[in-house]
């Protein structure tokens, strides 16, 4: 049997990869990219906790999260494309008309 | 606490607001209106309290209360008791009629719906200084009254000397207020609370009990006496905060009557008389109280002797009456000082309204020497002024004389050396105030006119919206005495019984042949200033000139008013302005004015400038900071696991 | 289950029936303005509903009580205020109607979710309902480049505080073994003192924190506000510096406060140097701003830094000055930007600070309102910013933090420069250009609303405290 | 200890392929990894007795989710920056931060223990199927979070079409 903490410990690991790509890249679509990662970490530490514990609560939550990441990814992806047609770019660095 | 109670206040504050939103567009000349309504539904309001007062119905409620932190509480309340009843007449029938003048003073002035505004909002705030049942509450009204006593001093802001009165009578108060406010917050530290009834429900209890200042211990409640002391010596212009209020003639005459001479200037008084249970305790304070009362008395009594202005004559008798009542609370007969506060009020704003008439006619000449004769064109001015002299002068049958008089035995039945000396100063004070009444009274009204045929032409008696008023002060001046007739004249004193469940009843330790002789000698005072003002003034008229001649640097002295307000140009003024020219302007500031004043908001801004660049715009930066964070905060929190440090 | 059993989420079911008549009206509705009057209509019913609303449902999942009353009111005022003054603003900026109104009472009910779960799970959904719903409106002005360049700089960061948020839960719920708040109170105080000793424990409890603090806006993870509120439509903006900040300190109540009090000493640890740092660079970055949009970013950042001060108490008193700062805090806001609002109108931006010079003389009401809201916001008496403060301030004061509190009040002056600076501008200088001002009968009823409001709570606090303690979860 | 080297099989492919995913130039290829770090996550879903969850990963995340993705990258024109440097400037900042937090949480996971206490143990799972314990869960306990969720799709579709549509009216 995988001990839990090797679960939390993958979770951790892939959490920090989705941030560390969040937090770095300029594509915007990899941004996106990395927060689903970041949510498929939680997700691994959710199911993992929740067959350990026998408890379903854990399932359910990342039966919900998954459900939010699709709308959340619409709507980020709309928001690119209206993004890209009002500047071309997908760069994030490049929409800094509000500053300081 | 019934609605008629709330009104009082109400209804001035209600026509402040109507006034001062639409009295520019809409009211216009018909501004009194607004103003008089609300002052005379105020007026029988107050009527309906006193009676209910006089059937013994005392309110005391927070009608609503602001903010309460702990035992720190905020609260708008009534006290509504026989002192509060007082002070509600007096201010409510010397405003009123004050508004019915001022339709006839002001008549043309193009501030005109400002002037009833600031009226009515002077009124409002005197009224919640005397109605309030809390030391907050009165330490609003003070300021309020001093800044509506503000606003109307520079009514003619665009007179510079107008403007200048203004602002001396704002910077003087500014001290006795200082004053004022530390003693309330020393009383919130002392008893824990600001309510009257928590204050007043057994101060004796801190009467041992010392404060450290710079390391000498004194008395708490004589600290707390003085402090208050000081706000009411600013406020009724008591030596040596004396100097705003005859400056403060350069407002219209009704302000004058109204602020300057009946009501907020008496808030001093009020306020001793309301904290009676504090003083008393502190004999130093109470000696304090009457010496100063009475130093200021004779002093701006002899001031008044010389003045020419009209106007000042009747500040400077102001100074001097409010002396008195100074010396009254001093020697612990607030009823007595309450008593005189009431009939001064009827025969002083009188003085003020006649003068205004005067001035009125005479088309702004304010110089007494200038007048003359005036008894023939103006009838109405001259008797309502005649009778109000007579009764400030102290003669028998008239207000002034029952009040005047009760103040002279109390303080010397007083007994011990503060009060023979005060009675010594009344005594001379009252001689003095009898003089320079009539002089004011046979130089204006009386032999020839001197200002010139062009201007006798248009001599005439002022509109009835004034003399009216000047007939009903008139009716006060003689009659409002008659409610506190002392025992000795067959009287019950039935004002000092009226008020003795507030400020206690003085003893009088004195026999009744000792009273029959102060009264008499007060009598005869009078009547012998009265016949000395007539000697100098009407007999005789070469004998002032000589006497001014010949005790030149007397009178130069006294003509110049002590030169107190020279003094203070050297001793303060001056140096204040050549600190603030001299060591502000040159050697700091660059560093005082730039470092702080500029500086700070420079300093912050400069910073705000560079820490504006950390917001770059840019989302990855943002989320950068965003991840930075939370680093930090797992660090911090799970660093005490790790380390067993915080 | 009967319909009669949904009475305590009478005001949610409401308004998702309002969302989804709204969605159905555009299509029918010629006349948009139809659409305000019913999300109105709709709005003030929900409002009506709240009083009689109690009760769990759906095993404790939704807890209508008298603290989620407490913000439900303010969301649903929020919704009132900011439907009326959105009115003209849409009119003007030409923006399509029905999805915003319903987008609007959408983010509403996410918020109202937020405040009445019992459940992280709930919390989580109510969250994501009340963002996605603010992230399309930040972006609503879609060919506008610097509306969607807001929407999607909310919505980067939103989800990735999302994500920590999750993750925050997953392993509150690996600690404690449950996502229900009673029962992670119990968990965390049937292990006492050994739950400071739990590092995942503690590591939920900084996740949480940062999730938190960027929905209220905290230093450092406010970074996204300021670019956000000014690129925003600014009735959305008006929105959502109430919204999501109320319903982020509603959820600190249920989050911190239930769940893991027992960990207080170590969030309250975490909070004072967020609190203090969000104070200081609210009010000192707002200093040198040109925008007022921007400014008020600003300030509302510093605003938080406040309304923290008083969950840093971690007792009743101070949750109900922060609840009751929150109430305050949306009337002089929503206020506020209502007058940024009055001055837009078809060929004018009137967001500039310069477009107040002299608005004293071009437009002496809106210039006075203007004035109302900025000593309110500086916090002078006898308006209702005062009374936010003082209640903040004694709080503090009463729970020993008298350091805390003398630096609050300090750092507060500061924030006189540049509010007072705005009434300055507006009544000692002469104006530039002739600014004509909108005359919209919706934007004038906010507008009075807020003023009344301002000047109500200001004048007469007691009421609003005590409806503020009454709401307390914990006594 | 066979589950445990797929347990690190698994483990090692996930973050390899979401490591690849985050590093690519072309948004195309970060996509394609991720559908590979999709399976594999599905892989260890089974490994935890989620069969259900491990095909909702499927269906969802890379039947609807990541096929979004790649609908979107290929109607954008990104030739141009794909041509761009992939990290922000301070990326080593980023980095640092990044690998901070993954230390703290890898120390912290390292004792985590748990009891098995719920009423949802492998037996009642397998008698109920998967589906049908979710099932029961999902209507019956979690119904309203259930509905909620309903609600944020509706409001996904929603702002979807605001956002993207072309035209305004």
């Amino acid at each position: 049997m995988v001990p839990l903490n090797w679960y939390i410990w993958l979770s951790g690991v892939l959490f920090c990869v989705g941030m560390f790509g969040f937090i770095t890249r300029r594509n915007l679509i990899i941004m996106l990219l990395s927060v689903e990662i970041m949510f498929n970490a939680v997700n691994i530490s959710l199911v993992a906790f929740s067959h350990y514990m026998e408890d379903l609560t854990g399932q359910i939550l990342v039966f919900m999260i998954i459900a939010v990441a699709a709308a959340e990814a619409a709507i980020g992806l709309a928001l690119v494309i209206a993004l890209f047609r009002n500047k071309e770019t997908i760069t994030v660095d490049e929409f800094n008309e509000m500053r300081g | 606490m019934t609605l008629k109670h709330v009104l009082i206040p109400a209804l001035p504050l209600a026509a402040f607001i109507i006034n001062i939103l639409f009295g520019k567009a809409i009211l216009r000349t018909k501004a009194h209106w607004i103003a008089l309504i609300g002052v005379a539904g105020s007026f029988l309001c107050s009527l309906s309290a006193l009676s209910g007062v006089l059937s013994g119905h005392i309110v005391n409620e927070d009608l609503f209360t602001w903010i309460t932190s702990g035992s720190f509480k905020v609260s708008v309340g009534f006290l509504i008791d026989p002192l509060t009843a007082v002070m509600l007449i007096v201010v409510n029938t010397v405003s009123l009629l004050v508004h019915i003048y001022s339709i006839g003073y002001m008549h043309g002035d193009k501030g005109y719906y400002r002037f009833f505004a600031f009226l009515s909002l002077f009124t409002f705030s005197m009224l919640m200084l005397v109605m309030g049942n809390n030391f907050l509450q009165m330490y609003f009204g003070w300021e309020a009254v001093g800044l509506c006593s503000y606003f109307l001093i520079g009514f003619w802001y665009y007179k510079k000397s107008a403007a200048d009165a203004a602002k001396k009578a704002f910077i003087v108060n500014r001290f006795g207020d200082f004053g004022f406010g530390l003693g309330v917050i020393l009383i919130f530290l002392t008893f824990g609370s600001l309510h009257y009834s928590d204050v007043f429900k057994n101060p004796a209890a801190f009467a041992g009990q010392t404060i450290m200042i710079c390391g000498h211990s004194f008395n708490l409640i004589t600290v707390i006496a003085l402090l208050l002391f000081c706000g009411a010596v600013g406020k009724s212009a008591q030596l040596p905060l004396h100097v705003w209020l005859p400056d403060a003639m350069e407002g219209p005459t009704p302000v004058s009557a109204l602020i300057h001479a009946a009501t907020m200037v008496t808030a001093g008084v009020f306020m001793v008389a309301r904290t009676n249970s504090i003083f008393v305790l502190s004999p130093t304070a109470m000696a304090v109280v009457a010496v100063t009362g009475g130093v200021t008395a004779i002093f701006a009594a002899t001031i008044a002797l010389v003045q020419k202005d009209i106007k000042r004559i009747i500040a400077y008798s102001t100074v001097s009456q409010l002396g008195y009542m100074f010396v009254a609370c001093g020697v612990g007969a607030f009823s007595a000082g309450i008593f005189h506060l009431y009939t001064h009020a009827f025969f002083k704003a009188l003085l003020f309204l006649g003068a205004g008439s005067v001035i009125h006619a005479m088309e702004g000449e304010q110089d007494i020497n200038m007048m003359g004769g005036l008894k023939k064109h103006m009838p109405v001015t001259y008797l309502t002024m005649l009778l109000a002299s007579l009764s400030i002068s102290g003669v028998p049958g008239l207000s002034g004389f029952f009040s005047k008089d009760e103040i002279l035995w109390m303080a010397y039945a007083h007994g011990g050396g503060i009060g023979k000396f005060v009675y010594l100063l009344g005594a001379i004070t009252a001689l003095l105030t009898a003089f320079y009444s009539f002089r004011l009274i046979y130089v204006t009204f009386h032999g020839g006119f001197r200002g010139g045929h062009d201007k006798e032409h248009h001599l005439h008696e002022s509109p009835q919206s004034m003399t009216l008023p000047l007939i009903a002060l008139a009716l006060g001046a003689v009659a409002a005495g008659y409610v506190g007739i002392p025992h000795i004249l067959g009287g019950h004193d039935s004002f000092a019984h009226f008020l003795a469940p507030v400020v206690g009843e003085a003893e009088a330790h004195g026999s009744l042949s000792q009273e029959w002789f102060v009264m008499i000698s007060s009598i005869v005072i009078a009547i012998t200033g009265i016949l000395a003002a007539y000697y100098f003034y009407i007999k005789n008229t070469k004998i002032p000139e000589g006497i001014a001649k010949n005790f030149s640097p007397i009178y130069k002295i006294l003509f110049n008013k002590y030169y107190v307000d020279e003094i203070y140009d050297v001793l303060i003024v001056k140096p204040a302005y050549w600190f603030s020219g001299a060591v502000i302007n040159k050697i700091t500031d660059a560093i005082v004015i730039e470092g702080v004043v500029n500086g700070l908001p420079t300093i912050v801004e400069w910073f705000s400038r560079r820490l504006r660049k950390i917001q770059t715009g840019i989302v990855l930066h943002y989320s950068m900071f965003m991840a930075a964070g939370m680093f930090i905060l797992l660090i911090l929190i799970l660093s005490k696991l790790y380390t067993g440090r915080f | 289950m009967t319909l009669a059993n949904l009475r305590p989420m009478a005001p949610e079911l409401i308004l998702i029936a309002l969302g989804l008549v709204l969605l159905m009206l555009d299509l029918i509705c010629r006349k948009k303005e139809m659409l305000a009057i019913v999300t109105l209509i709709g709005a003030i019913l929900a409002f009506y509903f709240i009083k009689g609303s109690h009760g769990g449902l759906f095993d404790g999942m939704f807890i209508a009580d008298l603290y989620s009353n407490f913000f439900k009111t303010v969301f649903i005022i929020n919704l009132l205020l900011s439907t009326l003054i959105s009115v003209k603003y849409l009119d003007t900026e030409r923006a399509l109607h029905g999805e915003y109104y319903a987008l609007l009472v959408f983010a509403t009910v996410g918020m109202m979710t937020m405040a009445s779960a019992g459940n992280l799970i709930v919390l989580y959904l109510g969250l994501e309902l009340m963002s996605l719903s603010i992230y399309v409106l930040c972006g609503f002005l879609r060919n506008n480049i610097k509306s969607t360049e807001s929407a999607i700089k909310y919505f980067l960061l939103g989800a990735f505080s999302t994500a920590i948020l999750l993750y925050a839960i997953s392993l509150l719920y690996g600690s404690t073994g449950s996502t229900d708040f009673n029962k992670i109170a119990n968990a965390v105080a049937v292990m006492g003192a050994g739950a400071a000793l739990k590092p995942l424990l503690l590591f939920s409890v900084a996740l949480f924190v940062t999730a938190v603090g960027f929905k209220i806006a905290a230093v450092p993870f406010h970074m996204w506000s300021p670019d956000v509120y000014e690129g925003a439509p600014t009735s959305v903006t008006a929105f959502m510096s109430v919204g999501p900040k109320a319903a982020g300190f509603a959820i600190i109540g249920k989050i911190f406060f239930v769940a893991i009090f027992g960990l207080h000493v170590e969030w309250v640890k975490l909070l004072i140097p967020i609190s203090v740092a969000t104070m200081i660079t609210g009010n000192v970055l707002a200093i040198s701003q040109t925008n007022i949009k921007r400014m008020l970013a600003y300030s509302s950042i510093a605003h938080a830094g406040y309304a923290l001060l008083g969950i840093l108490t971690a007792d009743g008193d101070g949750l109900t000055a922060a609840m009751n700062y929150m109430l305050i805090y949306m009337f002089m806001n929503v206020g506020a930007f209502a007058v940024v609002i009055m001055l837009r109108t078809e060929d004018f931006a009137g967001d500039e600070l310069k477009d107040y010079l002299g608005l004293a003389k071009t437009h002496p009401l809106a210039a006075f309102l203007m004035m109302i809201f900025m000593f309110s916001l500086t916090g002078i008496p006898p308006t209702a910013g005062f009374i936010g403060k003082f209640y903040i301030f004694t709080a503090l004061i009463h729970s020993g933090q008298l350091k805390l509190a003398v630096a609050g009040v300090l750092i507060s002056v500061i924030s006189a420069f540049f509010y007072l600076r705005v009434v300055m501008y507006m009544y000692m200088k002469d104006p530039e250009v002739e600014t004509p001002v909108s005359d919209s009968l919706y934007l004038k009823v906010a507008l009075a609303i807020s003023v009344v409001m301002v000047i109500v709570i200001g004048v007469f606090p007691g009421k609003f405290i005590e409806f503020a303690k009454a709401s307390l979860i914990l006594q | 200890m066979l589950s445990k080297v797929f347990f690190l099989y698994f483990a090692s492919v996930i973050v390899l392929t979401s490591s690849l995913a985050i590093t690519r130039r072309n948004a195309m290829h970060g996509v394609l990894y991720m559908l590979l770090m999709f399976f594999h996550l599905a892989g260890l879903y089974l490994f935890l007795n989620a069969e259900f969850l491990a095909a909702v990963q499927i269906i969802i995340y890379a039947g609807a989710i990541m096929v979004l993705f790649l609908f979107v990258v290929m109607l954008l024109n990104l030739r141009e920056d794909v041509q761009k440097s992939r990290f922000i400037r301070p990326w080593i900042i980023g980095f640092i931060i990044s690998s901070g937090v993954m230390v703290i949480a890898i120390k912290a996971a390292r004792s985590v223990e748990v009891v098995g206490t719920g009423r949802w143990g492998i037996k009642e799972i397998q008698s109920a199927t998967h589906i049908g314990a979710i099932g029961q869960e999902l209507y019956t306990h979690y119904l309203y979070p259930f509905e909620l969720a309903s609600l944020v799709l509706l409001v996904a579709i929603v702002g979807a079409i605001v956002l993207a549509k072309k035209r305004l009216k």
